[in-house]
């Protein structure tokens, strides 16, 4: 126990034991609970528990305080097995003011805990949240474990003198709930406590009123026995290792910067900010004595053509962004295409279409990413499961890119972006190199160099950079013949090249890993998903299986081209579901290239698929 | 080693050359090719990256690294490999359409960053590809394609729009004119940072004689103002000369005024104000017109400015030691017993 | 007989009557080949053949004279019956130099007249060609009927006294190839001097040269019978009435005119140049007493920019491209699209992807149609089958936009844009008018204006345009409230209004007519296709049939929605063949639709189908 | 019909205004409100184009026609209802990010077209809405977001980069001075053509205080140049005066000069030097910085020449006639019998 915090008094509270439990914090975007969610994740994940993560906020700007547009929240669910999802209803609320409340009370599972912050409920607030009468003083809240606490009042109470004063007092009431919740699920308190002095180390008074507020919140669910019953949700049964906790956005910066290493190429990321994919860029800014050099270019036009130069430059070279953005780069993607060059776009999926819902996950960028140019351009794409995957995938999207000479596309999205797990980390040393070989002497008759003399196995075209003496080159957008690398408007030439290009994307299926089942081989029902559904998809399964259902499931990382068995393994089920958070667009690949009905379970809403909702359709489906 | 000895032919390349006959832009792939070998730097240390047009042809004709890319986007190319190359010499080729309609966000923003690069645009007021359509530097009133009635877009001057981008060398000069065209490329050269250099050019198939006052031989000497630093502006065989008036440039006769009171050319004066003066003495070439530098100034370029802060951080950090980069979010370890855990 | 040109001697000459004929006119970009091309198939027209135009041009830039490159070519079937393609291998071909006749001798048939232009066979033309020796004199030619004519010569001799020296002499040279065939094909020669004539109005010394040029070409062929035979086509037996020859651009510019007129809109066209697009922009710019307004943007962007805005003023408004551009729009159209304004984009193809082939025909932006935007949207799209076709297809792109208040994709091609053929001019009284209502008043509750309330029949909702007092109101890119228009980031709001705008676009289809098969109703095999291989496709069904197999066509003119009998009508075939300009496209379409093994037909060379190439396929599946 | 009367509150909407408290766009809005107000002009006649950002929500807060569009494209989907619809009065609403980032080169092309719109360009020197990156007028060393080390981009001068662009209309003014921002707002409403005011923005929650040498009460007596018609500038209570040296704008003691000597300001004068060598004063607001109209002169407007030729291409040709277009190409007829065909 940290500091001075009185410990629980086992007479007086019992304990309930979970195997897992899901907590969201609610409030007003001023008050800290994406701070008090990450707080709260973090101690749970060195207490050892398996944990996901989904932030949600506000959706573009601050909103003023107190309204619904302005509630900002943090789901975590901590469980003592692996889990996948952070759950799909609470069983606890912490609502910080009527607003959260108003927004988020409908998800709190019947009998859950809710927390609430009695100081907001006060005429504007409830106003502004649109409560006609107080929530806490009428029947509405029947049905649930209602804590109410004062906690304006005990924080203000618990800063003093700590030197903090005036409207900053308040600042700290994200701690006092974190206290509260801290005691109300027996978490480990020194994590957090030492997270604050050392974050506010050139502050050391707000350090010391959040660490205040923190331990009277602690205390008060003590003092108070707020609750009949804590929980405990014992650590997880994970395999040996060192983890942290990461998002998807860190986890893919991270990614590209091993293989930046793994390739021993410089990392260029040309890229222009954009919600949800902003943090990549902020992320890679930050790591300069890796060598990376990033350029938040006037658009993201710029952004990709500073990378496709980086790229004939001989630089791992990545742009990134979200719908609107990728929108834009579209045709210079389509240059990087025919010119052969390797490049990484990542497009961390939001909500659509136009400017559409930029906070919110989606996955309807699929055929975006397969046809989303002009002309025949089968790029290569590949997508992240969850916000550890991510690290791997970018390290898989540049061994592809350089193996292969091509830009690949990188789908994530908001909710892999934002959301976080337990990641075990991986041995560095132990992640394979990814072979570039910079062509140095002429590979033609006579001296000459001819840029599109193909490697045998990959089909990949030399790359000779800027530098290199003899190989003096020129490429380009128009037509090139097919050996000597000249401008042609032959047209056997431009059906050779087509093929050859489409030939080359299709062959990397030979270095993808085939793809084995998951669950049930005899079951009658597959599930095949891909990108961020995994965790939903996997939970949903599991629990069809306690009910007695059969089911195996399938997913995807490689989009284009797709393992090579896939056909073979889905045309040994019976029935084919694929749910997407799209109107069908996988769903629409399966059916053409291999003629099988499969059925699509979809989802437009901004959200996640809630397990329960897979599962529904999986018992359905199975009985 | 010696410094390679090259001529001319050494950055031809085999490929036919295709622009019509008689293109200015013929002119300027010689003189681009004869000043690129004087140099006797290395020809694999050179970049060419071109838009679309058909100006843009141009990196296939110069034996160096090059690429044809789209249309417009040649700026933003290029920087990318300028910031990841210092030890390259990177030239980007563009048209009026290429670098002023399409692309002219990526000029100006390359411009105020000053990366390490050369713009040379071929302006022949006129988007020669498509096959005639007016462009952005095309006057008032013309007929075109596109503009069967006449063109009523006020058109860019490119070198005051240049300045107002905040450009650190900023030279106009002629197709025509390979000695001062060479000159100014090697102005460009020696700058360091983005050098753009506005080439008018005649486009002789859909704006022939564009030019005809900066190049006739009846016009010229009477329309060319010759910007030449450290020296007053004269022209017209010394007739006609350029002074300040109130911040503004104007054209007089040179025996109405004091020669003192005539503007002494200085490109690398800081403030842009008079630069801009002086390339609001025409507006086209259509009358008294300045070719030469304008401006010439140092500003850290960008590409030094970013290998200076990945060069700090490794100073300062040492080499990025990646099993600790992923690990520094804090940790948590599992032992091997399997569900114990500890921080 | 125009004029005082000789007629044929019919004793000495026999005439050979075909009922078609197949010429292909090619030389140097300078020597005025679709000049006569264009001259050539408008006195066939005025002739009353049947016949369809391919023309050629050079890739980009004037290359230099006599180079492989610079040839420049125009092939123009005629016939007495009702054709569909330009044909497949040429007659007829004129060299006007080496290097024209390097380019194309090979597709000239066996046995078909060739005629050359000996002047220009000298040793710098042929080294320019590529030629080791001169073709004239090596063995070369034989299998062909080759009519050498000195042709420079001649024309030189001819103009004399016509006022034009110098250089400009030379350029009467097509006239007098034009004049050799007028003999050759029984021309009627009055359009041709007309023409000359007419357009050489203010130069009448030019138009003078062109004259003597065309009558000294035509005097030579009776004069030295040059053949053996010369050949008729007879006038074919079309529907009776007036007839234009026009080409795909011209008559898209008219369709845009037409709508314009029939909805009582003013048409805004915004675009950025573009090979093959071009055109468009220009046949618009000039029409400014029909109140066109065209507005030529700083880019792409822009143009679709303009064109949105234009459209939330109240007018009809288009903006148009190729590839590269269209790619560039592809955020904005996503803007439209959610924003739900009326406007058409048109795409006229060409070879990609990047800069690709661009003065060459492909169809390979059918899925970037369909998919080429982020998020859920799923835009209206269309496609031209024939040049004529276009007119009405403009009306159609513009009809469904305006009453369905969505924007609309118009497909089009290089062959289309710039092939030509007879246009049996439409009645224009007859065309229906497009009923376009702007609201006037208020449509909700206390006089509110809800910019979202639909139309119940077609799911629009209302156009209120600037100026209108009372329905002030604010549209944009960000998701909106089904009802209220305000922005909204409620998930359930989203899934509604993204079902019901795939369900407002699916719902176009009771719109829209039942496809009709045609051909054979009883065959095993039905040929599917879209765009511009229409002709194509049933000259080939018909060249199967005449080899006693049963064939039935189809042709699509909307890609999305598809017609509502399409699934019915495909699987009542055992068989299903889609030749696309594309590596398969509509096939995916089909298949991942209907789940019928449909096979594709697939060339990607930057060319349309020969008719031997559809029609091999056909006999091989109907074997 | 007696013209509307209005109070601000007809041109607020019931949208909740969604900006952080304290946000200068507040006060932004409250200045348009009223100066729209007191126009007296029909509400529906107004329309406010926006691309993305914070500045871009502005639309939803006023009770006029309005769209927020996407990023950077506001000034070309406004140029589509300004050419248009000439009778109707056109606003863009943009960022430092979304006018000079991304959209850059609309502004520009819009800017030298002319085209009559007003460009309200809400500059805080930051990405807002995307929660904090440096912008193209964030100043050098900045640290933020994406860039950790330091910006190293040299910011654009939006009025010199709109000089250089062949703006006809450009003034600068600042979110708290609402009088100021009024009377910006009435000068460029009443300028024909494309009118560009800079807004000084303060961005509370990711750039506080950039404004603060105008702002403070401390710092803006000496730091405020006020720009007016026909006046000598002087500032800093008369302390300070600004002359024109061998074509630069200098700040001098105004008691070190004959006041004669002081530059009056005529934003009316054709040449655009001095209103670019005063714009050059300040880069940034980190010193003297000149505030009003720089430039407010006249061309022809875009809109009313392409309506120009579509009325002389009516009163020329008369009214277009689609049958005669259609066969304008030469036709020929096939008799009903089938086959015959005449010319
Ligand atoms: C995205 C895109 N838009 C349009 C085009 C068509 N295009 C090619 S070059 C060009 C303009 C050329 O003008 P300029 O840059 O002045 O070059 P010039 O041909 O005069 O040398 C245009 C509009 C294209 N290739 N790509
Ligand atoms: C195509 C596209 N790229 C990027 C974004 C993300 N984005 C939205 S606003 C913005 C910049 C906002 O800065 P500014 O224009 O200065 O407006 P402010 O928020 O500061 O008012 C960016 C990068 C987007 N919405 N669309
Ligand atoms: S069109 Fe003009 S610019 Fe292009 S190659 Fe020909 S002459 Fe030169
Ligand atoms: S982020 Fe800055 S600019 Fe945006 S609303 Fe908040 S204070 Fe205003
Ligand atoms: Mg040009
Ligand atoms: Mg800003």
């Amino acid at each position: 126990m940290a500091d001075d915090i009185a410990t629980v008094d086992p007479s007086s509270t019992t304990t309930e034991v979970l195997e897992k439990v899901v907590i969201r914090f609610a409030g007003d975007s001023g008050d800290g609970m994406q701070v008090a969610g990450t707080r709260f994740t973090d101690a749970s994940a060195l207490f050892g528990n398996d944990l996901a993560t989904l932030p949600s906020f506000p959706a573009e700007i601050r909103a003023p305080a107190g309204t619904l547009p302005g509630v900002s929240s943090f789901q975590v669910q901590i469980a003592d097995f692996d889990i996948l999802t952070a759950g799909d209803e609470p069983d606890c609320l912490v609502a910080m003011n009527p607003a959260a409340l108003k927004k988020h009370i409908e998800d709190l599972r019947q009998g859950g805990t809710l927390i609430v912050n009695t100081d907001t409920f006060e005429e504007r607030n409830l106003a502004k949240a649109g409560y006609e009468s107080n929530p806490l003083d009428d029947d509405s809240l029947r049905g649930y474990r209602v804590i109410k606490v004062p906690m304006d009042e005990l924080t203000k109470e618990a800063v003093k003198g700590s030197g903090v004063s005036g409207r900053s007092v308040l600042r700290s009431k994200n701690f006092f709930a974190l206290g509260l919740l801290a005691w109300l699920f027996h978490r480990p308190t020194e994590p957090t406590i030492d997270w604050a002095r050392k974050k506010f180390a050139n502050k050391p008074e707000v350090a010391e009123a959040n660490v205040a507020a923190f331990k009277a919140g602690y205390t008060f669910g003590v003092a108070t026995e707020a609750t009949k019953s804590t929980f405990e949700v014992k650590p997880a049964a994970l395999p040996a290792g060192t983890y942290t906790n990461v998002n998807g956005n860190t986890a893919l910066a991270w990614g590209l910067i091993a293989a930046s290493q793994k390739s021993g190429l410089p990392l260029f990321y040309g890229s222009y900010p954009i919600t949800p994919a902003s943090d990549i860029l902020h992320e890679l800014s930050r790591q300069k004595n890796f060598g990376v050099r990033t350029f938040q270019a006037e658009d993201e036009i710029a952004g990709v053509g500073s990378a496709i130069g980086a790229a004939f430059a001989g630089n791992l070279a990545v742009t990134g962004s979200s719908g609107p953005g990728i929108a834009l780069k579209s045709e210079a993607i389509s240059l990087a295409f025919i010119a052969e060059l390797p490049l990484i776009v990542i497009n961390v999926q939001r909500g659509g279409p136009s400017t559409g819902l930029p906070t919110k996950p989606e996955q309807s960028d699929l055929l975006f990413s397969l046809y989303g140019r002009h002309g025949e351009s089968p790029v290569p794409v590949i997508a992240a499961a969850s916000p550890s995957d991510s690290f791997e995938v970018a390290i898989e999207a540049a061994r592809i890119a350089l193996t292969y000479m091509t830009p690949v596309i990188l789908l994530s999205d908001n909710s892999i972006a934002n959301g976080s797990e337990p990641w075990l980390l991986p041995d560095i040393e132990a992640i394979p190199n990814i072979e570039v070989d910079f062509v140095k002497y002429p590979n033609g008759p006579d001296g000459t160099f001819l840029p599109y003399l193909r490697d045998v196995q990959t089909f990949a075209r030399p790359w000779a950079i800027p530098g290199t003496p003899g190989l003096e080159h020129r490429i380009g957008g128009i037509e090139k013949d097919a050996i000597t690398g000249d401008v042609s408007y032959d047209p056997k030439n431009h059906q050779l090249m087509t093929d050859t290009r489409a030939w080359k994307v299709a062959n990397i299926a030979n270095d993808i890993p085939d793809l084995s089942v998951d669950g049930d081989e005899d079951a009658d029902l597959v599930v095949l998903g891909w990108g961020s559904t995994f965790g939903a998809i996997r939970a949903a399964a599991r629990r069809a299986r306690l009910d007695g259902r059969k089911v195996a499931t399938l997913h995807l990382r490689y989009l284009n081209p797709m393992a090579r068995n896939l056909g073979e393994v889905l045309s040994s089920y019976d029935k084919i579901l694929i749910p997407e958070l799209n109107t069908g667009q996988l769903l629409k690949l399966i059916r053409a290239e291999f003629l099988l009905d499969a059925v699509g379970l979809n989802k437009v809403a901004g959200e996640p698929f809630k397990v329960s909702e897979v599962a529904e359709k999986i018992m359905e489906m199975t009985k | 080693m010696t410094a390679p000895i090259y001529t001319r032919a050494d950055f031809q390349t085999d490929q036919e050359v295709r622009w019509c006959p008689g293109c200015g832009d013929y002119t300027i792939l010689a003189s681009v090719q004869q000043f690129l070998a004087g140099l006797s730097r290395n020809r694999e240390e050179f970049v060419f990256i071109s838009g679309i047009g058909c100006a843009a042809r141009f990196p296939y004709y110069v034996n160096t690294y090059g690429m044809h890319s789209i249309h417009g986007r040649a700026p933003a190319i290029a920087s990318g490999v300028a910031i990841t190359r210092p030890d390259l010499s990177v030239w980007v080729i563009t048209g009026d359409g290429d670098a002023l309609s399409i692309g002219g966000n990526h000029l100006i923003h390359t411009l105020r960053r000053n990366v390490n690069l050369t713009i040379l645009l071929f302006n022949n007021q006129i988007y020669g590809l498509t096959k005639g359509q007016y462009s952005p530097t095309s006057e008032i009133g013309k007929t075109t394609k596109s503009s069967p009635f006449g063109s009523i877009d006020y058109p860019f001057n490119p070198v005051s729009l240049a300045l107002g981008a905040e450009a650190t060398f900023v030279a106009r000069t002629l197709d025509m004119d390979r000695s001062h065209t060479q000159k100014m490329l090697e102005a460009a050269y020696n700058h360091k940072g983005s050098a753009f250099i506005e080439i008018y050019q005649n486009c002789n198939v859909f704006n022939d004689k564009a030019f005809i006052q900066l190049t006739g031989k009846e016009e010229r000497v009477h329309n060319r103002i010759d910007l030449e630093a450290g020296k007053p502006i004269v022209f017209d065989d010394g007739a006609k000369a350029v002074v300040m008036r109130g911040g503004e440039a104007v054209v007089v006769d040179s025996n109405s005024v004091d020669p003192k009171a005539i503007l002494v050319h200085d490109p690398t004066n800081p403030n842009a104000s008079v630069a801009f003066a002086v390339s609001r003495l025409s507006h086209g070439p259509y009358g008294p017109t300045p070719l030469g530098i304008f401006r010439d100034v140092n500003r850290p370029t960008y590409d030094s400015e970013v290998n200076a802060q990945v060069a700090a951080a490794k100073e300062k950090l040492g080499e990025g030691d990646l099993a600790k980069l992923i690990a520094s979010h804090g940790t948590w370890t599992v032992d091997p017993s399997g569900n114990g855990a500890s921080a």
